[in-house]
C-alpha cells in the first residue's frame, strides 16, 4: 500500500495486529449485514415499484420466526464480538510482569517523559524495540489523553490519579504521539514522536545523560531534602513506618481497610497523608502539597520502590500477599 | 374516514394573521411551525460553523482561524446542532404538529405549557446565541471538567445557562406529549392501533422526562463549581472529574435516542405509506422503541472506556451496549421486510427515507466498533467517532427528519413542493454526505484525533475529500431550503391526502382546521390497513 | 372526584413521621458502625413512602400514577447501581502488583502542583468582562 | 408544574363547567391529565436531585472522615427543628387539600396560610444556618477554612460543604417557588374559585409541596446525621 492510500496505521506493537484483526472481523460482520440490508432495500424498491398510487401491497403483517431470527442471530454475533473485544481490551491494559518503566506528565500543552535513569524528554519518547514498556502518567492541570496510534493504545491523563499504558514495540522507527482528550488552545499541538530503537542504540542514547543521576537517586536526594528521612528510618525507629520493602506490599489502615501500596497510594501518602493513615501510627505526617511537583513525586515513588532489603524482595507475592499468579504472558 | 372536500377553507393558518395571534397561540400546529422557524435558524448557525470547520481542515496548517477560534467553532457547532436542532427537530416540530392530529385530539393536554416550552426554548437559544456572539465557548459540547470549570476563559456559564434552560423546554414537551398520549386518544384508538410515530414519540418523551433533569443538575453543578468556586468534581480537592462524565452521559447517551427515535417513527410512517402495506411486525417495531428508550439508560459509560473507569465496569457497559443495539436491528429488518411485495411509490419522502435506511445502517453498525472495548481504545476520540455519530445524526436523524418534513409538508402548508427538485436534493445530500463522512472513518482508524485544529500532513488527502463533500452537502441543504420556501408561494394546492395515506391526520383538510377535526373521529382499525382499504382519490 | 381520607389518617401519619424523625436522630448517636448509613437511609425511605402513599394519595391513585412513581425510583436505582459498578470495582487489581481500572490506580486526592482552585473567580470575572 | 391553564382554568365553554377547557371532554379527563402531568414532573424532580445524591454517596464512601467532620459542623437542633416544621407543613398542606375536597373554603384558606407560615419558618431558620456557615468560614470557594485538626481533610470537607450548599440551596429554592404557588392558590381560594368538583390547583400544589418535604426527609439524615458517635 502506498503512503497515501493507507487504511490502517503501521502495526508497530505486539498488540497492533490483535486490534486490527478484531477490527477486520467486525468490518466483515457489519459489511455482511450492511450489504444485505442495502441490497434488499434497493432490490425491493426496484422490483415492486409502481407509479399507480392506487395499487396496494400484499397483506403481510409479520412473522414471528423471522422476528426471532433477526433478534437472536445479531445478538449471538454481538456476543462473539463482545467476548473477543474484551479479551483484547484486557491485554491492552494488563502489562506483563517485567516492564521497562517510564513516567510521564501531561500539562498544557506538552508531554514530559521521565526515564528511570534520570533522563527526561519533552514531546519525544525513546524506547527500545522488543521490550514491554509501561508508561505511568498523570496530568498537572486538565484532562489529556496519551495516544500512540501505531501501538493502538491510549488512556486519559487525569489530575490526581495515575494512568498507565503499555506496549511492546516490534519495529524500529518513528511514530506519532497525540493528545486525544481535548485540553484547550493547543490541544492539536500537544503531539510528539515516539522513537523505537535497537536496544543497543537505546542504551547509547540513555548514556548520553548529562548528570542528574537516576530517577531513584533524585528521589533519594529529595527524600533527604524534604526531611522525609527524619521520620522514615529504615530500621523502623522513626515516627513514621519504615519504607523498606513497602512497595508492592499491603498496608492496614486505621479505619480497618487494607490497601495495596502502589504508585497511587504512595503519591497519596505524600500529598494527602491524612486521608489514609497506617494502623499503629499517628497522623503526624505533614502534606507535601505545593512543596513537590508531579515529577518530584514520581522520583520519590521510584526511590520508595528501590528500597528493598533483598533484590526482588518486597514485590514478591509471598510477602506481599498480592494475588500470586502472574497472568500468563498473553502478549505474543 | 370521510374526506372533507367541501369544507370551508378556514384553517389554522388563515384563521388569524396578527403577530400576536402567533406569539400567543396555544394551537399545537402553530407552535410546531414556530419551532420549525427557530430550529431552522439554529441549523443554519450550526451549519455555518460546520462549513468553517471544514474550510479550516482543508489544509493541515491552522491557516484560516486561530486555534482558539477553531475550538470555539466545533464547540458551538456541536451545541447548536445537538441541543437546538436535533433534540427538538422531530418531536417539537413534527411531533407538535401531527401528534394531536394522529390521536384525533383537539390539542395537546396542556396547550399553555406547550407555548411555554417554545418560549423557554427560545430563551435558552438566545442565551446560547448571546454566548456565541460575545466571544463563544470552547469546551467541546461535552463540557468536561476540570477544563470547563477551572481552565477555560470563555463563556461557559452563559452557554451552560442556555443549555439548562432549553432542557426545561425538552422536559415540558416530553411531559405534555406523554399525558396527551395517555389521556387524549380518540374513541377506539387503542394502543395497538396507534401509528408507530406515536409510539416513537412516547418513548422519546420518556427519555426526555427521565434523562433531561440529570443534565440540568450536571450543568448546575458545573455552574456552581465555576461561578461560585464550589468543588464537586474538582481534583484539587479530591473530587473526581470522571463523575462529571458519568452524570453527563447518563443524560447524553439517552439523548442520542431522543434524537433518533422520532425520526425512526417518521420513517415507519413513510415506509408504510409508500409501500401501501402494513408495517412488517407492528408490535415489534412499537416495542423496540420502548426497549431502546429504556435500555438506552444502561449504556452511558461506553463513552468512558478509556476515561478512567474500572475495567470491569467497562465490560458491563460494553455488553449492555450490544444489548441495546438489538432493538435497532429489529427495526431495521422490519423496515426492510415492509418493502417486500409492497406497491412502492417512489415519491420524494420515500427517497429520503431510503437514504435514511442506508446511512443509519452505516452509523449504527459503526457503533458496534466503538462498543467493542479493544477497538474503542484505539478509535476513541478520533475521527472514527466523529464519522460514527454524523452518519447516525446527520445521515440518520436529519435524513429521517427531512423524510418526515417532506411527508407532512403538504399537510402543514397545504402546498406541494417540486417532487423532482426534492429527489435531486436527496441524491445530492446522499452523495455529499458519504463523501464528507466516509473518509473520516479511515482518518479515525489511521489515528487522527478529533477536535484537532492542525493535523499531520499525511492526513490531508482524506481531509480534502471530506471538505469537498461538505460543500456538496451544503448545496443539497440549500436546495431543500429553496424549493420548500418556493412551494409556499407557488406550490400547487396539495389536497387533503396527496399521498393517499391512512392515518387520522390525513382525514382533515390541508392545512387543518383550527380545532383539527369537524367531528370527533372514531377509530375502528389498525394504523396501516392499506391492503384492506380502498383509498379515495382526491 | 377522588378519595377523601379521614382526618385521623393524616394525624396518624404525621405522628409516625415525628416518631421516625426522633428515631433517626437517636440512631445517629448509636455505635452502629457500617450500619449507620443503611439505618438512616432505611428510615428516610420509609418516611418518604408514607408521605407518597398517604399525604400524596398515591395509595388511592390510578395504576398509571403508581407506575410513574415506581419508574422514577427504578431509574434512580439504575443511575446509582451502574455508576457504582465503576467506583466499587476501581480498586480491584487487574494484574499483580498494579492497580485496577482501565490502566489506572485508585483515585488519590490532589494534583501535586498548586491547586488551581483559586483561579475560578478570576476566570468567572474574565468571562463577564468579555 | 401542572398546566397553568388547568390551574387557572381559563374556560370559554358553553354549558359546561366553567373550568373545563375546550380540548377536554370532561372535568374528569382534565383532572386526570393534570394529575398525571404533575406526577411526571415530580419524576423529573426525583432524577434532578438524584444526580447530587449520587455525588454525595460516592464521596461519602471515599471520604468518610471528612463527612463525619463536616456533618458535625451542622446543628442537629436547627436541622431537627426544621424537619419537624416541614413535616408539619406537609400535614397542613394535606389538610388544606382535604378541606378543598370537602368544600370548606375557610378551612382551606386557613390550612394554606398555616402551610405558608411553616414554610417561611423553615426558610428563616435556614438563613440563620447559612449565616453561621459564613461566620465559621465554611463557605466553599468564597471563604473556606477548617481548623488545624482537620487540615488533612480540608479538600474533601470543602466538597462536603459544596454539596451541602448546593443541595440545601436547591431545596430552599424549591420552597420559595412553592411559597409563590401557595400564595396564588390561597388567593384563588379566597376568590372562591374551588369546589368539590374542581380543586385541581390545590391538589397539584400539594403534590409539589409534599415532594419538597420528601427531599428534606433525605437531606436531614444525610447531611446532619452522618455519624455522631465519633
Ligand atoms: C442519534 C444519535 C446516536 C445514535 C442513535 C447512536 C447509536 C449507537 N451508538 Fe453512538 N454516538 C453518538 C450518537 C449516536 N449513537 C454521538 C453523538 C457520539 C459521540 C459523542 C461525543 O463524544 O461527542 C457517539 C459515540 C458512541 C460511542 C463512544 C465512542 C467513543 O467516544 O469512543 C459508542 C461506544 O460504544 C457508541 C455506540 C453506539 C451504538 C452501539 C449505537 C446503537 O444504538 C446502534 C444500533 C444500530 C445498529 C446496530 C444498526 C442496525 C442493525 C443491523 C443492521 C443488524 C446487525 C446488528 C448486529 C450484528 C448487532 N456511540
Ligand atoms: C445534529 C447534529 C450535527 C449535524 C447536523 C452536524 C453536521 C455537520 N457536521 Fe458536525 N458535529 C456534531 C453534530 C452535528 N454535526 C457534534 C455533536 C460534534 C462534536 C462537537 C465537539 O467535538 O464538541 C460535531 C463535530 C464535527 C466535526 C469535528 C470537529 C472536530 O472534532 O475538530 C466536523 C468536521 O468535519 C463536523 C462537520 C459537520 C458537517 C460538515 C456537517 C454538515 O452536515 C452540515 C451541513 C449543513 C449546512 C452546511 C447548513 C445548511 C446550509 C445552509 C443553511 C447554507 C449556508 C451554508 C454555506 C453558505 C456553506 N462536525
Ligand atoms: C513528621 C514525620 C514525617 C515526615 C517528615 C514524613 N513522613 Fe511519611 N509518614 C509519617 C507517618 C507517621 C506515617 C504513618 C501514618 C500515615 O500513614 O499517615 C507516614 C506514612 C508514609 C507512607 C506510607 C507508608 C506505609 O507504611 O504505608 C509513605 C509512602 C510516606 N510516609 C512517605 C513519605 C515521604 C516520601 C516523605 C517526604 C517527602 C515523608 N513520608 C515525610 C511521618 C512522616
Ligand atoms: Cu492535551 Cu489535548
Ligand atoms: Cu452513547
Amino acid at each position: 500500500m502506498s503512503e497515501i492510500f493507507k487504511f490502517i496505521p503501521d502495526q508497530a506493537s505486539t498488540m497492533a495486529a490483535d486490534v486490527d484483526q478484531l477490527y477486520w472481523f467486525i468490518i466483515g460482520v457489519t459489511a455482511f449485514f450492511g450489504i444485505l440490508v442495502c441490497v434488499l432495500v434497493v432490490y425491493f424498491a426496484v422490483r415492486y415499484r409502481t407509479d399507480d398510487p392506487l395499487k396496494v401491497g400484499a397483506p403481510i403483517t409479520g412473522s414471528i420466526p423471522l422476528e426471532l431470527a433477526w433478534s437472536v442471530i445479531p445478538f449471538l454475533i454481538s456476543v462473539v464480538i463482545f467476548v473477543w473485544a474484551s479479551q483484547v481490551f484486557f491485554d491492552l491494559y494488563r502489562p506483563p510482569d517485567q516492564t521497562l518503566e517510564i513516567y510521564a506528565t501531561g500539562k498544557r500543552w506538552m508531554w514530559k517523559f521521565q526515564h528511570l535513569d534520570g533522563k527526561a524528554e519533552i514531546n519525544t519518547l525513546h524506547v527500545p524495540v522488543g521490550r514491554p514498556v509501561k508508561v505511568t502518567f498523570t496530568s498537572e492541570d486538565v484532562l489529556h489523553s496519551l495516544y500512540f496510534p501505531s501501538f493502538r493504545t491510549k488512556a486519559d491523563a487525569i489530575p490526581g490519579r495515575y494512568s498507565t499504558v503499555w506496549f511492546e514495540a516490534t519495529q524500529t522507527g518513528e511514530w506519532h504521539i497525540f493528545c486525544a482528550e481535548y485540553c484547550g488552545t493547543k490541544h492539536s499541538g500537544m503531539i510528539g514522536m515516539v522513537t523505537v530503537m535497537e536496544p543497543s542504540a537505546y542504551q547509547a542514547w540513555l548514556s548520553g545523560n548529562e548528570g542528574g543521576g537516576t530517577l531513584a537517586s533524585r528521589g533519594e536526594r529529595l527524600f533527604s531534602e524534604l526531611a522525609c528521612n527524619t521520620c522514615h528510618i529504615s530500621d523502623g525507629s522513626g515516627r513514621g513506618p519504615s519504607l523498606v520493602d513497602k512497595f508492592g506490599a499491603q498496608e492496614q489502615l486505621t479505619n480497618g481497610s487494607i490497601v495495596n501500596v502502589d504508585e497511587t497510594y504512595v503519591r497519596e501518602s505524600i500529598l494527602t497523608p491524612q486521608l489514609k493513615v497506617v494502623a499503629g501510627f499517628q497522623p503526624v505526617m505533614p502534606t507535601f502539597q505545593g512543596l513537590v511537583n508531579e515529577e518530584g513525586v514520581m522520583a520519590l515513588i521510584e526511590y520508595v520502590k528501590s528500597l528493598q532489603s533483598s533484590p526482588g524482595g518486597a514485590a514478591a507475592p509471598s510477602t506481599a500477599g498480592t494475588p500470586a499468579a502472574a497472568p500468563p504472558q498473553e502478549n505474543r | 374516514m370521510e374526506m372533507t372536500l367541501a369544507a370551508p377553507r378556514v384553517d389554522y393558518l388563515n384563521e388569524k394573521h396578527t403577530v400576536a395571534s402567533w406569539l400567543l397561540t396555544k394551537d399545537h400546529k402553530r407552535i410546531g411551525i414556530m419551532y420549525l422557524v427557530v430550529v431552522s435558524l439554529a441549523f443554519f448557525v450550526g451549519g455555518l460553523f460546520a462549513s468553517l470547520i471544514r474550510f479550516e481542515l482543508a489544509t493541515p496548517a491552522g491557516d484560516l482561524v486561530t486555534s482558539d477560534t477553531y475550538n470555539k467553532l466545533f464547540t458551538m457547532h456541536g451545541v447548536a446542532m445537538v441541543f437546538f436542532v436535533l433534540i427538538p427537530a422531530v418531536p417539537a416540530i413534527l411531533g407538535n404538529f401531527v401528534l394531536p392530529l394522529m390521536l384525533g385530539a383537539k390539542d395537546v393536554a396542556f396547550p399553555k405549557i406547550n407555548l411555554l416550552s417554545w418560549y423557554v426554548f427560545v430563551i435558552g437559544f438566545l442565551f446560547t446565541l448571546y454566548a456565541m456572539i460575545t466571544g463563544g465557548v470552547d469546551t467541546g459540547w461535552t463540557f468536561y471538567t476540570p477544563y470547563s470549570s477551572r481552565a477555560s476563559s470563555t463563556n461557559v456559564m452563559m452557554t451552560g445557562i442556555g443549555v439548562f434552560i432549553t432542557g426545561f423546554s425538552s422536559i415540558l414537551t416530553g411531559l405534555n406529549f406523554m399525558v396527551t398520549i395517555h389521556r387524549m386518544r380518540a374513541p377506539g384508538l387503542t394502543w395497538f392501533r396507534l401509528p408507530l410515530f406515536v409510539w416513537a414519540i412516547y418513548s422519546t418523551s420518556l427519555v426526555q422526562v427521565l434523562g433531561t433533569p440529570v443534565i440540568a443538575i450536571t450543568v448546575l453543578a458545573l455552574a456552581v463549581e465555576r461561578g461560585l468556586g464550589f468543588g464537586i468534581f474538582d481534583p484539587a480537592l479530591g473530587g473526581d472529574p470522571v463523575l462529571f462524565q458519568h452524570l453527563f452521559w447518563f443524560y447524553s447517551h439517552p439523548a442520542v435516542y431522543i434524537m433518533i427515535l422520532p425520526p425512526m417513527g417518521a420513517i415507519s410512517e413513510v415506509l408504510a405509506c409508500f409501500s401501501r402495506k402494513n408495517i412488517f411486525g407492528y408490535s415489534f417495531v412499537a416495542f423496540s422503541s420502548l426497549a431502546i428508550a429504556i435500555f438506552g439508560f444502561l449504556v452511558w459509560a461506553h463513552h468512558l472506556f478509556v476515561a478512567g473507569i474500572s475495567t470491569y465496569s467497562a465490560l458491563v457497559f460494553s455488553f449492555l451496549t450490544y444489548a441495546v443495539a438489538i432493538p435497532s436491528a429489529v427495526k431495521t429488518f422490519n423496515w426492510t421486510a415492509t418493502l417486500y411485495k409492497g406497491a412502492i411509490w417512489l415519491k420524494a419522502p420515500m427517497i429520503w427515507a431510503i437514504c435514511f435506511l442506508g446511512l443509519f445502517l452505516v452509523g449504527g453498525l459503526t457503533g458496534l466498533f466503538t462498543a467493542a472495548l479493544g477497538v474503542d481504545v484505539h478509535i476513541h476520540d478520533t475521527y472514527f467517532v466523529v464519522a460514527h455519530f454524523h452518519f447516525i445524526m446527520v445521515g440518520g436523524a436529519i435524513m429521517g427528519y427531512f423524510a418526515g418534513l417532506h411527508f407532512w409538508w403538504p399537510k402543514m402548508t397545504g402546498r406541494m413542493y417540486s417532487d423532482a427538485a426534492a429527489k435531486v436534493a436527496a441524491v445530492i445530500v446522499f452523495v455529499g454526505f458519504n463523501l464528507t463522512f466516509g473518509p473520516q472513518f479511515i482518518l479515525g482508524y489511521l489515528g487522527m484525533p478529533r477536535r484537532y485544529h492542525m493535523y499531520p500532513e499525511e492526513f490531508q488527502v482524506l481531509n480534502v475529500l471530506s471538505s469537498a463533500g461538505a460543500s456538496i452537502l451544503a448545496v443539497g441543504y440549500v436546495l431543500v431550503a429553496i424549493y420548500l420556501i418556493a412551494s409556499l408561494f407557488n406550490g400547487e394546492e396539495a389536497g387533503d391526502n396527496p399521498w393517499h395515506a391512512t392515518g387520522l391526520e390525513w382525514t382533515t383538510q390541508s392545512p387543518p382546521l383550527p380545532h383539527n377535526f369537524e367531528t370527533q373521529p372514531v377509530v375502528t382499525e389498525g394504523a396501516y390497513e392499506y391492503s384492506k382499504r380502498e383509498i379515495k382519490v382526491v | 372526584m377522588s378519595h377523601i381520607a379521614p382526618k385521623s389518617m393524616y394525624y396518624t401519619i404525621f405522628g409516625i413521621l415525628m416518631v421516625m424523625t426522633a428515631l433517626t436522630v437517636f440512631a445517629a448517636f448509636q455505635h452502629l458502625g457500617v450500619f449507620n448509613f443503611p439505618v438512616a437511609i432505611g428510615i428516610a425511605i420509609t418516611k418518604a413512602t408514607l408521605v407518597v402513599l398517604f399525604f400524596m394519595h398515591a395509595k388511592y391513585s390510578s395504576r398509571l400514577t403508581k407506575l410513574f412513581v415506581g419508574m422514577s425510583f427504578f431509574f434512580l436505582v439504575i443511575m446509582f447501581a451502574l455508576t457504582l459498578t465503576d467506583y466499587m470495582s476501581r480498586g480491584l487489581k487487574t494484574y499483580p502488583g498494579g492497580a485496577g481500572g482501565a490502566g489506572y490506580g485508585v483515585r488519590s486526592a490532589a494534583p501535586a502542583h498548586e491547586a488551581p482552585a483559586s483561579g475560578a473567580h478570576k476566570e468567572g470575572a474574565a468571562e463577564t468582562a468579555h | 408544574m401542572s398546566d397553568a391553564a388547568a390551574i387557572t382554568g381559563d374556560a370559554h365553554a358553553h354549558g359546561h363547567h366553567p373550568d373545563l377547557q375546550h380540548h377536554f371532554d370532561t372535568l374528569e379527563q382534565q383532572h386526570e391529565a393534570a394529575t398525571l402531568g404533575m406526577w411526571l414532573f415530580l419524576v423529573t424532580e426525583v432524577l434532578f436531585f438524584g444526580g447530587l445524591f449520587l455525588a454525595y454517596m460516592l464521596y461519602r464512601v471515599w471520604y468518610h472522615e471528612a463527612w463525619v467532620a463536616g456533618s458535625k459542623e451542622l446543628s442537629i437542633a436547627l436541622g431537627g427543628f426544621n424537619t419537624v416544621v416541614l413535616i408539619g407543613s406537609s400535614l397542613t398542606m394535606a389538610m388544606a387539600v382535604r378541606s378543598a375536597q370537602t368544600g370548606y373554603r375557610r378551612a382551606t384558606i386557613g390550612w394554606l396560610l398555616g402551610t405558608m407560615a411553616l414554610g417561611l419558618t423553615f426558610l428563616i431558620v435556614k438563613v440563620f444556618e447559612y449565616k453561621d456557615k459564613f461566620d465559621h468560614h465554611h463557605v466553599p470557594g468564597y471563604d473556606f477554612h477548617v481548623d488545624a485538626a482537620h487540615a488533612g481533610i480540608a479538600g474533601p470537607m470543602e466538597i462536603f460543604f459544596s454539596l451541602y450548599f448546593t443541595m440545601t440551596g436547591l431545596h430552599a429554592l424549591h420552597m420559595i417557588i412553592g411559597f409563590g404557588l401557595m400564595s396564588v392558590i390561597t388567593w384563588m381560594a379566597y376568590k372562591n374559585r374551588f369546589s368539590p368538583q374542581w380543586y385541581t390547583p390545590v391538589e397539584m400544589s400539594g403534590l409539589y409541596w409534599h415532594f419538597v418535604d420528601i427531599v428534606w426527609i433525605f437531606l436531614f439524615p444525610l447531611l446532619y446525621l452522618v455519624d455522631r458517635t465519633q
